[in-house]
């Protein structure tokens, strides 16, 4: 089972990067005008999706769908934590006495707690290929395949699938020459330039490669790597239109702040592979298949320790060497700086406040990538890794990551509120959602999280993807031109309405509703559980429900400004016109994810929303030892286990604050835009100072101006200055004296030393020359004399002069 | 010396006649000045040292056994015999271009190198 | 027969060995001597007969028998003139020159097996190198006559003959290949049989070659339509104008000497010298003559050599006809033919004949079957052999000049 | 016949001898009449006589393919350049250009101090060893002078050996038969250029003076 998934995996994650080598090289060649490349991009996603389909499916079929522990379910526990164990044995015999073991320690720890499953997770790690293996440092191109690997996997490939077909659409002005409308030249002319159809797909399966390189990753060195190869991706496709000065400040833009965290995210590893000594998730094994080295995960949650979050060994040992007086302190500090340098780089990744300020910027690209990268995959990495990276964090970590989620989330929802791009309105939706998903992580929902980083990949690049079609079909971004475009493009309208309602989380409570009403329930009552056990901390709960409040408001001011009342624009009202088929298709398929991806499946639990597949899935990919309550030793602050939040009691307050928050914030916006019982323009002049304050981004790229950009402008002026009146100066004065002297030196020694041999050498030669020309008559006859005088001379020296 | 004409023609006797024929050759390129005299004084002296290399390479000459070259000697006459044949072609070449350029054949007149 | 002389007559040996020489000389003399009073006279017949007259008629009888000898009469009695200016020795000894190269190569001519002047290996050569001499008569004569008509003759007879030789050594080298020896007498024993052993038939090459020799074999010795050096519109007689007399009979004998000595040397390579179209003798005596002995030798030999002077007589009379049938060449003309027709034909079917041997096609020997056939083609490794110890050499001293090489041959049989 | 098993034989004439006397002597005196003679053309006559008699004394030592070979490019091919040359040349005052006599001094002089080195050194070394008896094996081969010219088989056997096939008496000379091959080929387009008519351009003079009146 281990080599066919990773072997599927493999091949689903190596065809995009064939995919962009066969355009790299051919690319203009393919097809008229490259139109080909689309085809060979959307041909190896396609064939990846349909890989990793089959990777789920055999994982399914494997593992069965079930993974959720309850308290009540004792009989499920115990089947599943024999099962596990078993269908490991006859697949993975190579795990099977670890696992073994494993189950004897679950039961016994079952048997303590009764909560949560305490078993190791089914996962499956190993190395394709061995980059360097020095002693310590060995970097390798390694798998780390659990349940979230493929569900991931699956979700990446389906969205990106999605959303090349959608792309072959709407980029099909790239395949003749375009006139760059919002580049100017210096003559007055607009930008004329040839189309870069090809280009543009192979960024996009360059951009999938590296997305599913992070995901399959199992080593965190290997996760740096594509890590900064989705960067650079981003950095392509956010500055695809380079001509335009918007887009290529932008493309800096992100580049440059992910580059600060990513100087974290650098701190972090040293730290962990100056301590631990190994960059792998899982464990380094040999090449018989046996773990020759314990994984980053195993050491910080041992197995002999029940998976319990304890300061590595190797920690403690690399403080006491640096001479700490107190190594289990100093070590658990070194954790903690570990976990935030790790977290450091998702919050550049995942655009998390402070770094959030490139995420708008990037609306610049087309807006197929800002569906794909920036919306729900490639921030999605940050999460992703977070998750990914659970086990490691401390519970400070944790609540560090908790606030910033839930700074960003309400930052971002504020802002959104006064945006009239409709990209940017999305993309600080994107900011807030991805503030939700840390805020779960950070307050202990693994599986809230991960969840809805999953729902919202889907209903955020189904978003993304509708607001590029009115895009295409208006041709401006603004939404104060827009309006009543339901009847226009029906299919745009109500797939984005969907989009809409399962953002806000719509359903019917405690019964069903679209795939973002179980997520952010999930979230919600992991809030409200943690606000519960840190009443320090339970303010967060209140910031994220009045979030999910502006959520609904935004999005429907959106749609209702868009879709709804009188065309404000009445000349790009009469030229709009739904999608092409290519383009539309993908919006149904998306919209039929975003309403039903995380439904429950099972018909006698339906209304009990871990019931439903996705979850249990996720539950199976719960890293091992956080199914528990855990508390800080520094902070003070305990994070509640998971399913603590299921109770009947905190679930219910929290869906229905959850409900009440987005029927208010709906409401909100229907009165305002919809039934235009208020005014908008009131209700701003009302809040003016408030809403030039949101209006201005929290004044964000101002406060960042002049901190940053400014001092550092200013720190250069002064070095520059410094540099050319002091140090050139006196390097130019020093290089003018060692001339003039060198001058003179050199001219006497190259005049009485040099020439003087030379000039020496030369006239004895001359003279040696002389003397020699006397027997070169030039009478050929005389040499014929010469020749034979000397032969036999030579003959009689023979003779004569050398055998005496 | 005289005995030479009474007695089995020998290795001596072809030396004999190759060395005046090199030493004619020799004299003959010393004093000539035609350019095509000294040219045939070149064939007389490389006709000499062949007749000594058939010389030395012949079975059929009363010689000294320590002395000789088989088939060696000939094929090396051989190779003597063709590449006299170019450096005729070649000097002749030279020759007339020289006659072409001066009117004469005179190698006295050819020192327009000397030292 | 002159070991005979000494051992058993006491003669001094250097005087047997002259006497021996002149002998064999003279015979050789007789040939061309004989065969020039016989050419020249055909050849004024020939012209005759295609100019549509009769030609001699009335010295000797009805056919102008004598008519030659007249001429030879009447020129010996001419006065030997030498332009004043001219070079004396060389205007003298120009004639003499060209004569003895022309009858020094029939030293090596085998007329049949065995009946040779001095069988030497390299037969082949020897009779062009020795042919390629007369060149320098003509050019000496040229010269030394101080006559610009001599001296232009004697420049195009040097430039036609070096330039002419490439081709011919080329199309001499090719039955020399496939006999695989540059002995003429074992040249013209391996075509013994049937006329499809001739190497004329051997392959498609070797037919082509033998015409490309003929052409070439007439320029080399200077017959129309190649007798540029003597060309009468132009150069009033060429490099003989200044010559009379005995003198210039001389150039004649040379020049009558050479045709029939490239017709012979064409008749061995090509058309099976002294061998017949049919196996006469094998079918008389049983074998062929090379393996004859005794009278049966001398006969068998004796008809080799009718046939031999047949095919030679035949070769000079297609000269004759095709000099009074084509017009001359301008001299560009003739070194164009060379240059550009001969030597790369030549060539090519010199690379022809390779080929044809390495595949190992079947050659005109192998239309009959080998039973029919006296000496049959041999393998190359092998070439040199057959030859040897005697089997090729008459048993019996029965020429003269021809008994020194048998001792010898029969001496290391028996060593 | 051979009655003499490596001493010195004396007063035994045969044809081999004779012949030789006759081409040696031959070869010697028009080499001399060569150098003596003053006129080139002459010069160019006995030198062909000289080289044919050299021709005979290599068919005498048993060379006949060298001998041959001699007389079809030396004589035949060489010579014909050189009197061409000569023809080509031959104008009235360079068929005689007289020789200072000093330079004669000198040259004979020169010559004959070499002849005086190479006489006796031919003495020294063309002998065979009074004591040749002694060595069996090689008298018998070395001591034999042929009574007459005789003629083994060499040109197969140089053939092979320019062919790369060493023989019992001769080395394989593939080489430098192939670098001699090359080299001829050079001289051939080598002396073609050298000797090649300087095409001249000629000024239509006439056609430009016509054009312009």
């Amino acid at each position: 089972m281990e080599s066919i998934l990773s072997n599927l995996l493999l091949l689903a994650w190596l065809l995009p990067l064939a995919s962009f080598c066969v355009i790299l090289f051919f690319g203009p060649r393919l097809g008229t005008a490259g139109r080909g490349a689309a085809f060979v991009a959307t041909g190896a996603i396609v064939s990846g999706f349909a890989l990793s389909l089959t990777a789920l499916i055999l994982w399914v079929g494997t593992h069965g769908i079930s993974g959720a522990h309850h308290a009540d379910s004792a009989d499920t526990h115990a089947a599943d934590q024999t099962l596990s164990p078993d269908s490991q044995v006859a697949i993975d015999p190579s795990a099977a006495a670890v696992h073994l073991v494993a189950a004897d320690h679950g039961d016994a720890h079952g048997g303590d707690h009764g909560h949560g499953r305490v078993g190791p997770k089914a996962a499956y790690f190993g190395d394709w290929y061995t980059l360097v293996d020095f002693d310590r440092l060995k970097i390798t191109i390694g798998y780390y395949i659990d349940a979230l690997t493929v569900l991931m996997f699956t979700m990446v490939t389906l969205i990106a699938s999605c959303i090349h077909f959608y792309a072959m659409g709407y980029m099909h002005d790239e395949l003749h020459d375009v006139t760059d409308h919002e580049v100017t030249l210096s003559n007055g002319e607009h930008l004329k330039r040839p189309g870069r159809y090809h280009r543009f797909f192979q960024y996009l399966s360059l951009f999938c490669f590296s997305m599913l390189g992070i995901v399959v990753a199992g080593n965190i060195a290997m996760t740096f790597v594509f890590w900064e190869l989705v960067g650079i991706c981003s950095y392509f496709l956010i500055g695809f239109y380079i001509e335009r000065k918007s887009a290529s400040t932008a493309a800096n833009k992100a580049f440059i702040v992910n580059r600060v965290g990513d100087f974290g995210m650098i701190i972090g590893l040293m730290a962990l592979w100056g301590s631990l000594g190994t960059f792998s998730f899982g464990g380094e094994k040999n090449d018989a298949g046996d773990i020759v080295k314990p994984g980053m995960f195993a050491q910080a949650r041992a197995e002999t320790d029940h998976y319990a979050l304890k300061t590595p060994e190797a920690m403690v040992e690399s403080a006491r060497q640096m001479g700490a007086e107190d190594p289990e302190h100093t070590g658990h500090v070194l954790l903690i700086v570990a976990g935030l340098g790790i977290f450091c780089g998702c919050v550049g990744k995942s655009a998390q406040f402070p770094l959030h300020v490139w995420l708008p910027d990037a609306m610049e690209g087309p807006t197929p990538v800002s569906a794909l990268v920036h919306s729900a995959t490639m921030v999605a990495a940050g999460v992703f890794l977070v998750g990914r990276f659970y086990p490691m964090f401390t519970p400070e970590v944790l609540l560090t990551i908790a606030i910033i989620g839930c700074i960003t989330l309400f930052m971002a929802a504020t802002i959104a509120i006064t945006a009239t791009d409709i990209k940017r309105v999305l993309a600080y939706s994107t900011l807030s959602q991805l503030g939700y998903m840390m805020f779960a992580l950070g307050v202990g929902g693994w599986v809230a999280g991960m969840l809805h980083l999953i729902t919202h990949a889907f209903f955020k690049s189904l978003l993304f993807m509708c607001s590029g079609s009115v895009i295409h079909a208006v041709h401006t971004n603004e939404m104060t031109q827009m309006g009543g475009l339901r009847r226009k493009m029906p299919i745009t309208a109500y797939t984005m309405l969907v989009g809409c309602l399962a953002i806000i989380g719509a359903g019917v409570p405690t019964l069903v509703g679209l795939s973002g009403y179980y997520s952010k329930d999930a979230i919600l009552a992991q809030a409200l559980h943690f606000g519960k056990n840190n009443a320090a901390w339970d303010v967060m709960f209140y910031v994220a429900a009045a979030g999910a409040a502006i959520t609904a408001f935004y999005m429907f001011r959106l749609w209702f400004m868009t879709f709804i009342g009188q065309p404000r624009d009445p000349s790009r009202y009469d030229h709009a016109h739904e999608s092409p088929r290519v383009m539309w298709m993908p919006l149904v398929v998306l919209a039929f994810f975003a309403i039903f991806v995380a439904t429950p499946a099972d018909i006698e639990n339906f209304t009990d929303p871990t019931a439903s597949p996705m979850v249990q899935l996720l539950e199976q990919a719960r890293p091992d030892g956080t199914g528990i309550d855990f508390s800080g030793q520094l902070a003070g602050v305990m994070m509640p286990a998971e399913h603590g939040s299921h109770d009947e009691e905190i679930h219910l307050a929290a869906g229905m604050i959850a409900f009440g928050t987005a029927m208010f914030g709906l409401l909100l916006a229907c009165c305002l835009y919809w039934w235009r019982i208020l005014d908008p323009e009131e209700v701003r002049s009302m809040f003016a100072p408030i809403y030039r304050f949101l209006r201005n981004k929290w004044w964000f790229d101002e406060l960042y101006d002049a901190i940053f950009i400014r001092p550092t402008l200013f720190c250069g002026r002064c070095i520059a200055q410094c540099d050319r009146g002091a140090i050139d100066w006196l390097i130019d004065h020093l290089a003018i004296w060692m001339r003039s002297f060198t001058a003179g030196f050199d001219r006497w020694i190259d005049r009485l030393f040099v020439d003087g041999l030379i000039n020496w050498v030369a006239q004895r030669t001359y003279a040696l020359g002389i003397w020699l020309r006397k027997p070169q008559t030039g009478r050929l006859r005389q040499y014929v004399v010469f020749i034979v005088v000397g032969t036999m001379a030579m003959y009689l020296l023979a003779t004569f002069g050398l055998t005496n | 010396m005289f005995d030479l004409l009474t007695q089995p023609v020998g290795l001596t006797h072809y030396l004999i006649v190759g060395a005046v024929m090199f030493v004619a050759g020799a004299v003959c390129m010393a004093t000539k000045r035609n350019a095509l005299g000294v040219l045939m004084g070149i064939e007389l002296v490389l006709n000499g040292a062949n007749l000594n290399f058939v010389a030395f390479g012949s079975n059929f000459l009363e010689r000294n056994p320590a002395y000789q070259l088989g088939l060696d000697g000939q094929i090396i006459s051989l190779f003597v015999i063709v590449l006299a044949a170019a450096e005729a072609a070649v000097a002749l070449a030279i020759v007339l271009n020289f006659y072409n350029n001066h009117s004469t054949v005179d190698v006295d007149r050819a020192d327009e190198l000397k030292g | 027969m002159s070991q005979y002389l000494i051992s058993h007559w006491g003669w001094y040996p250097p005087l047997v060995y002259m006497l021996m020489a002149m002998l064999a000389a003279s015979l050789v003399l007789l040939v061309i001597a004989g065969g020039s009073v016989l050419f020249i006279w055909m050849e004024r017949k020939v012209a005759g007969r295609i100019q549509d007259r009769l030609g001699p008629t009335r010295v000797g009888g009805k056919f102008g028998w004598l008519q030659t000898i007249a001429d030879g009469i009447k020129l010996l009695s001419k006065e030997d003139l030498r332009p004043e200016g001219a070079d004396a020795m060389l205007f003298r000894i120009a004639p003499y020159v060209a004569f003895c190269a022309s009858y020094g190569s029939f030293i090596a001519l085998p007329f049949a097996t065995g009946w040779v002047g001095l069988d030497i290996n390299v037969a082949v050569f020897f009779v062009v190198a020795v042919l390629g001499l007369e060149v320098f008569g003509v050019i000496l004569a040229g010269y030394a006559s101080a006559s610009k008509w001599s001296l232009f003759g004697a420049m195009r007879e040097a430039a036609q003959v070096i330039s002419y030789e490439v081709p011919l050594g080329l199309c001499i080298v090719i039955p020399v290949m496939i006999a695989g020896t540059m002995d003429l007498t074992k040249i013209g024993n391996l075509q013994s049989g049937w006329f499809t052993n001739w190497y004329l038939f051997h392959d498609p090459f070797t037919f082509i070659t033998f015409f490309v020799y003929y052409t070439c074999a007439l320029a080399s010795v200077n017959r129309a339509p190649f007798d540029l050096a003597e060309a009468e519109s132009e150069l009033v007689a060429g490099f003989h104008t200044e010559y009379s007399g005995l003198r210039w009979s001389f150039f004649f004998m040379a020049e009558y000497g050479s045709m029939f000595l490239v017709s012979a040397l064409g008749s061995v390579l090509f058309l099976g010298g002294w061998n017949g179209p049919v196996p006469v003798a094998a079918w008389i005596f049983g074998e062929h003559a090379s393996q004859l002995s005794g009278v049966a030798f001398v006969l068998a030999n004796v008809l080799g050599l009718m046939t031999f002077i047949l095919k030679a007589v035949l070769g000079v009379t297609v000269m004759m006809w095709i000099r009074w049938t084509l017009p001359r060449l301008r001299i560009d003309q003739v070194i164009t033919t060379c240059w550009k027709y001969c030597t790369p034909i030549a060539a090519v079917m010199f690379v022809g004949v390779i080929s044809w041997q390495l595949m190992g096609l079947p050659s005109g020997g192998d239309v009959l079957p080998h039973h029919e056939q006296g000496l049959r083609r041999l393998p190359g490794s092998l070439r040199e052999r057959p030859f040897e110890a005697g089997d090729a050499v008459p048993a019996a001293n029965s020429v003269g000049f021809e008994s020194e090489h048998a001792d010898r041959e029969r001496g290391q049989a028996d060593g | 016949m051979r009655t003499g098993n490596g001493g010195r034989r004396m007063g035994e004439i045969n044809g081999h001898t004779v012949l030789f006397l006759f081409f040696g002597i031959l070869a010697c005196l028009f080499s001399l009449a060569v150098v003596f003679s003053a006129n080139v053309v002459r010069m160019a006559f006995y030198l062909i006589l000289a080289l044919a008699a050299t021709s005979g004394l290599h068919f005498l030592a048993g060379a006949d393919f060298v001998g041959t070979m001699q007389l079809v490019l030396y004589v035949g091919g060489t010579l014909v350049l050189l009197v061409f040359g000569v023809m080509l040349t031959a104008q009235n005052p360079f068929i005689s250009l007289r020789t200072a006599g000093g330079d004669w001094i000198v040259a004979a002089l020169v010559g004959g101090i070499l002849l005086v080195i190479l006489v006796p050194v031919a003495f020294q070394i063309g002998l065979p060893p009074q004591d040749a008896g002694d060595i069996e094996g090689l008298t018998q081969r070395e001591a034999v002078a042929s009574s007459e010219p005789v003629s083994v088989p060499t040109a197969t056997r140089i053939g092979l050996g320019l062919l790369g096939v060493p023989g019992d008496d001769v080395s394989g000379y593939l080489l430098p038969f192939e670098i001699i091959s090359i080299h001829l080929l050079v001289v051939l387009v080598g002396a073609a250029y050298l000797a090649r008519a300087k095409r001249k351009v000629v000024v239509r003079q006439e056609s430009q003076n016509s054009a312009g009146s």
